[in-house]
């Protein structure tokens, strides 16, 4: 672990994600020591101000200081990609196992509903639900896991085929070992290597999710302070000042920047055969 | 081949048939009633009982999907409870402003992306190699929506150079191509750095196999090797990927028509949501996700038509 | 001597086609025979070599025995008891009689665990743990050859020979009755053959297993086998003591096998037979004797008539027209 | 052996690794002569792909040839541009590869192929086409003309292998380079594929590299055989002399142990106990030292000469070097 640790930080690129994504954690853990002023406390006065000493990102159309919602933004970024990346990757790993190590029509049928949801696009799918159960975080994560438990159970289907095919398994068997030992020691540890650099590279992937529903009004309820919901405001503002598109892209391209570079090293260091398009 | 051209046909009608049936499992397991939320809350019991039966949600669910159903063969989509027009009209209006959008950004992103990927791959690990390399990740990872405002607020409200509403003028052809080039540079950006990493990669790899080391070793001059024996293959990976792509382009399709005011399905699907009217959202919903399987299903037939190996075993 | 393990008229079947794709194609029989008609005995502590070229079945069969195959027809003796119709708890004692080694030396070890761990698998799978198992682990080591220290190391660190060494080790773990090899030199160099087939030579001699080894190779037979099959198309061409095969070969297949690894010598008169063509598709056998498209002795008959069974001397049998020598 | 097509000598490469420079080819004297068929005999990790990789210039990146040449046709291949190299390829040298079913591109028709190949020749398109159908007919394959619009997937391995070493004579080349052409296929075939490339040398009077670690097939195919062992070649010869008289220890004991050469029935076939060395920590002295059963006191420190111990019969041990050994 400190091994590969020490390899990431020798490539530039992946020096650059860790401090990206180190950076962005802690300040998003920290907000509350940091941020100078409180993300929804509104006022008036100081209203859609420029960058200033006081307000380092500047405030938004109703005084919110916008570094502080920035920061307080993060919390909600990072809780949604890694509460749903987390499910969405246990649900996959387990359903992914069984289409590949069960019988054919299993497989046939798991494939089938994964490539329904597949089927929907993602923010149309976001979008309906939301409409019918109404806007929250909980159904950003909901969503989210739903739509991404496809992607992962895929992966590791995939995987488990090649590695059901491999003479090792084939030996498990002959001795007689049982399907939850040849999956749980022999495929389950080939498996997750793979699948968790695909989780790290997706976790950019969620936050860009989260941060475009609520930049539709459809993901975290005002005032609570989101990237995406930062977005919108500026969206509104645009023809008055750039400073919160400014505001709430920054973090948004920096930790995706970060989680990607950082992704990629940890791929070309464990496993240069793995392809995004699997 | 016919055979399999059915089989994946019939495969697509039972998802998309899948897909709707879980979509008004899920409108009808939510809490709430869809023609409560839809009048508001001051809507009388009576008012509310005619709105349910004008979106035929007070049938039993399996005859609510079997009446869906029934109404698709016939070509329709059921009626906009709030304009009273049919839905098909609708979406079928918004469709060709969306394909056209999507067919101008993918197709932007193949020119720049497929030969970008092709030269980094050939001249690996020179510094041409690694700035395309950073620059593709910095492509993708950036947010559709997040260019698109970048792009509106840049070139549309500071600099003036392009439109920042609309689709442009009906019949006016250089005013629709004005309006295209944003949200078509937002969606197709990714797309640009994610061909260029994938043909890369594929490139590589296909150069690394054995029969190119056959060609070589026949003293077949390079360009030959590369853009004849190489390229076909590599590309194999980019139109699976294309196909799967639909979902991801119809949703960043969604963004950037909000963000431009333009029509489309998305922009459909977005005010239909937040009129709450079902029988839009249903409508469109069914014909992105026949979007998405007619993708997928045209990709692996033009992966078989590029791949004798996988011809044969159909 | 009693049979270890007795196989008779075994038939193995594959599908190849789905019922729908035969019914639109217009093909009568979606499946074919890999294995046809086999039948064969292992005696206690001997050895049973079936030969075969790439899809003759070979495999098939030896997994058919191990029950990892269901067997179309015939039986499956072992000790005694049907292996064909056993349910699964009497399968799970039977695996504990047997072992089966994999043509892989590597690729047969689960890649995440230390050799260690690996030669304890079966004590583990069969709930067997409360035995020691670092000293079951260093008996099993030095049985075989390998230095203690090797438990410690992971297969991708392992050479061919080591890798093989340990699939040895871990085959001998239970005590099985009967040792299914397949291809047990295969990958390996020619040095390290040598020291493979000795191996299990010396075992056999100490510990008493039967062995049924599988393999392309004729030329190793000789050193290892008491009797030995040849197969053809999945079916036994020739079958018997392996000194007589060796010495009397009369099947033209066995006689063209033979040759195909000649002697090192640039002097040796070489009297290599060519066959013709490749081997036929098993959606597509041939009539008559199977083996007529490709036989440099082809004579009258053989294309439309079944070759008789003919027996050389005791036990040593072959189905041919027109026995050579 | 002064009319050699081809002469390799003091040939050394070396690759980058993590681990340090491995020396996988060391100081290699070797010749073919024209028109005939030389063998290269060695065991896994002997160093033979790196030597045919060499010798058509087509090395991995991270390669490196500290020392040495490779004179082909009178001309140094080494000091050769990469478009002068790439003209010799697949017309004066050419190649067949170890893998059928890889060797040959999956998309295109074997027609396409091996009209691609001809791109040197002015000839017509339709000139070309009866080119490849003769080459095709030539190697066994029955009904060329329609099968020329096949693509290689639909061909058994055999039939693949065929196909490639029509490829590789089409231009009629004076080197043909076989890397284990029949070490994929069945014994069966083996015989077939063997038979045929001894009846083309004959016919186009080329010179093959034969290179294969089976003894019996070297013995029956090849005039010189070279034995290659651990990156180094430790006996060079005719067939004939290396198989009857062998010279080097490794030699000795590997003639020894192919079963093959063992008729009579034992149950201790003869092995060469221990493993190669590591070839990025080179052990000082002779490379075979540590599995010789010969090894003497200047085996630790001296590393053997390349000397002649009968006439066109060359070994690097000091047994051969002792006065009277021979």
């Amino acid at each position: 672990m400190i091994d590969i640790l020490r390899r990431i930080t020798r490539e530039p690129l992946g020096m650059i994600g860790l401090v990206l994504v180190v950076l962005i954690v802690i300040s998003a853990l920290l907000a509350g020591v940091i941020a100078p002023y409180d993300p929804i406390e509104l006022r008036i006065v100081d209203r859609l101000q420029g960058p200033s000493a006081a307000h380092l990102l500047g405030t938004d159309q109703l005084g919110r200081d916008l570094f502080s919602r920035v920061l307080y933004g993060g919390q909600v970024a990072l809780k949604v990609a890694l509460i749903s990346i987390g499910a969405a990757l246990g649900v996959g790993v387990l359903f992914g196992m069984i289409a590949g190590f069960g019988p054919r029509w299993l497989d046939n049928i798991i494939m089938l509903f994964f490539d329904t949801i597949r089927s929907f696009p993602t923010v149309m799918f976001a979008l309906a639900t939301v409409a019918l159960v109404g806007p929250s975080l909980e159904t950003v994560i909901a969503v989210i896991v739903v739509t991404t438990i496809p992607n992962y159970g895929r992966v590791v289907r995939t995987q488990t085929l090649s590695i059901r095919s491999n003479e090792f398994i084939k030996a498990e068997r002959a001795m007689g070992a049982s399907m939850v030992r040849i999956l749980g020691v022999h495929v389950l540890p080939n498996v997750i290597g793979p699948l968790m650099i695909l989780a790290s590279m997706d976790i950019p992937t969620v936050i860009a999710l989260e941060a475009g529903l609520s930049f539709l009004g459809m993901g975290v309820k005002p005032p609570t302070p989101s990237w995406g919901s930062i977005l919108n405001d500026g969206y509104t503002l645009i023809r008055n000042t750039p400073w919160p598109i400014i505001a709430g892209s920054i973090p948004l391209v920096l930790i995706t920047l970060g989680f990607t570079f950082l992704g990629e090293s940890l791929r070309d260091l464990i496993d240069p055969k793995l392809r995004k398009n699997i | 081949m016919l055979f399999y051209l059915i089989k994946r046909l019939a495969l697509g009608v039972v998802i998309v048939m899948l897909a709707v049936t879980l979509l008004f499992c899920m409108i009808h397991l939510v809490p709430g009633d869809p023609a409560r939320i839809l009048l508001g809350p001051r809507a009388t019991p009576e008012l509310i009982a005619g709105m349910s039966a004008r979106m035929g949600l007070d049938q039993p669910l399996p005859i609510q999907i079997l009446l869906f159903f029934g109404n698709l063969f016939r070509g329709d989509l059921g009626m906009d409870v709030i304009t009273n027009r049919p839905v098909a009209d609708m979406v079928f209006g918004q469709l060709p402003y969306t394909l056209w959008l999507i067919f101008t950004a993918i197709g932007f992103a193949m020119v720049i992306g497929i030969p970008l990927g092709c030269y980094s791959a050939l001249h690996r690990n020179t510094l041409i190699d690694r700035v395309t390399g950073v620059l593709s990740v910095a492509c993708i990872t950036v947010p559709a929506f997040v260019v698109a405002l970048y792009s509106l607020l840049i070139f549309a409200v500071t600099l003036n150079w392009f439109p920042a509403v609309g689709a442009g003028e009906q019949g006016n052809f250089w005013d629709q191509v004005r309006h295209i080039v944003l949200p078509a540079l937002a969606i197709g950006l990714s797309w640009i750095g994610y061909l260029a990493r994938l043909v890369r990669a594929s490139m590589l790899e296909v150069m690394g196999e054995n029969h190119i080391r056959t060609a070589r070793a026949y003293g077949l001059p390079e360009r030959v090797v590369v853009f004849r024996y190489a390229l076909k293959l590599a590309v194999l990976p980019t139109v699976t990927v294309i196909g799967v792509g639909m979902g991801f382009l119809l949703s960043a399709a969604l963004f950037t028509e909000i963000v431009f005011a333009r029509p489309g399905i998305g922009k459909l699907i977005f005010d239909s949501i937040t009129t709450r009217n079902y029988p839009v959202v249903m409508g469109s919903v069914l014909v992105s996700t026949v979007l998405f399987v007619i993708s997928t299903t045209l990709s692996d037939l033009v992966n078989a038509w590029l791949d004798p190996r996988i011809r044969s075993s159909l | 001597m009693t049979d270890v393990l007795e196989v008779k008229n075994v038939r193995v079947r594959f599908r190849v086609k789905s019922n729908f794709q035969a019914l639109v194609q217009g093909i009568e029989d979606p499946f074919i025979d890999a294995v046809r008609d086999a039948s064969f005995a292992i005696l206690e502590g001997e050895t049973f070599t079936l030969v075969g070229e790439s899809g003759s079945g070979k495999s098939t069969l030896a997994l058919a025995v191990a029950g990892l195959l269901p067997a179309e027809e015939g039986s499956v003796r072992f000790g005694g008891a049907e292996v064909t119709t056993m349910d699964h708890a009497a399968l799970q004692a039977y695996r504990k009689q047997i072992s089966f080694m994999w043509q892989n030396p590597v690729g047969s070890l689960s890649p995440r665990l230390s050799v260690g761990s690996l030669i304890t698998e079966p004590y583990k799978i069969h709930k067997l743990a409360e035995r020691d198992l670092k000293a079951e682990c260093a008996r099993l080591l030095k049985m075989v050859g390998l230095p203690r220290e090797f438990s410690t190391r992971y297969p991708h660190q392992l050479s061919g020979g080591q890798a093989r060494r340990v699939g040895v080790a871990r085959a001998l773990a239970l005590n099985p009755k009967l040792i299914i090899a397949d291809e047990p030199t295969a990958g390996l160099d020619v040095s390290v053959q040598g020291e493979i087939l000795n191996l299990l030579n010396r075992l056999q001699d100490e510990l008493g297993v039967a062995m049924f080894i599988i393999t392309h190779n004729l030329n190793i037979v000789r050193h290892i086998s008491d009797h030995t099959a040849i197969m053809y198309l999945g079916r036994f061409v020739e079958l018997g003591p392996t000194d007589d095969i060796f010495e009397q070969p009369r099947h033209p297949y066995t006689l063209a096998l033979l040759s195909a690894n000649p002697e090192p010598d640039p002097d040796a008169a070489i009297s290599r037979i060519e066959l013709k063509g490749e081997v036929p598709s098993l959606m597509d056998r041939p009539g008559g004797c199977e083996f007529h498209t490709r036989c440099p002795f082809v004579g009258d008959g053989c294309d439309t008539n079944p070759p008789p069974l003919f027996t050389v001397s005791g036990a040593h049998t072959l189905t041919c027209h027109y026995p050579r020598g | 052996m002064n009319d050699a097509l081809l002469t390799i000598r003091d040939l050394s490469v070396h690759y980058h690794t993590d681990r340090g420079e491995l020396k996988a080819m060391r100081h290699v004297n070797m010749d073919v002569p024209g028109g005939s068929i030389v063998g290269v005999v060695g065991e896994s990790g002997c160093g033979k792909s790196t030597l045919i990789s060499s010798i058509i210039r087509l090395l991995a990146s991270n390669a490196i040839i500290p020392c040495g040449s490779i004179t082909f046709e009178g001309r140094d291949l080494l000091g050769l541009s990469r478009e002068e190299m790439r003209r010799l390829r697949g017309d004066r040298i050419s190649i067949v590869f170890q893998d059928p079913m890889s060797t040959l591109n999956p998309v295109l028709s074997i027609g396409r192929q091996m009209v691609d190949i001809q791109y040197r020749s002015s000839a017509s398109r339709a000139h070309k086409i009866k080119r490849a159908t003769e080459m095709l007919a030539s190697v066994g394959i029955s009904d060329p003309g329609s099968r020329l619009k096949q693509f290689p997937h639909e061909f058994s391995g055999g039939m693949q292998q065929r196909i490639s070493i029509a490829m590789a004579l089409q231009a009629e080349p004076a080197l043909l380079i076989a890397d284990e052409p029949t070490t994929a296929l069945d014994a069966t075939l083996e015989v077939q594929i063997i038979h045929l490339l001894k009846k083309l040398q004959t016919d186009i009077g080329c010179s093959i590299l034969f290179i294969s670690h089976h003894l019996g097939v070297i013995a029956e195919l090849c005039d010189y055989v070279v034995v290659m062992y651990a990156g180094e070649v430790v006996e060079e010869g005719t067939t004939r002399e290396v198989f009857h008289n062998p010279a080097h220890p490794y030699t000795e004991r590997l003639l020894r142990c192919d079963p093959a050469s063992i008729a009579t029935k034992t149950r201790s076939l003869p092995t060469i106990p221990g493993e190669i060395p590591d070839l990025v920590t080179l052990p000082q002295g002779c490379i075979f030292k540590n599995r010789c059963e010969h090894v003497m006191t200047q085996c630790e420190h001296l590393v053997p000469a390349w000397i002649e111990s009968h006439s066109g019969h060359f070994v690097s041990c000091h047994l051969a070097a002792k006065p009277g050994n021979d």
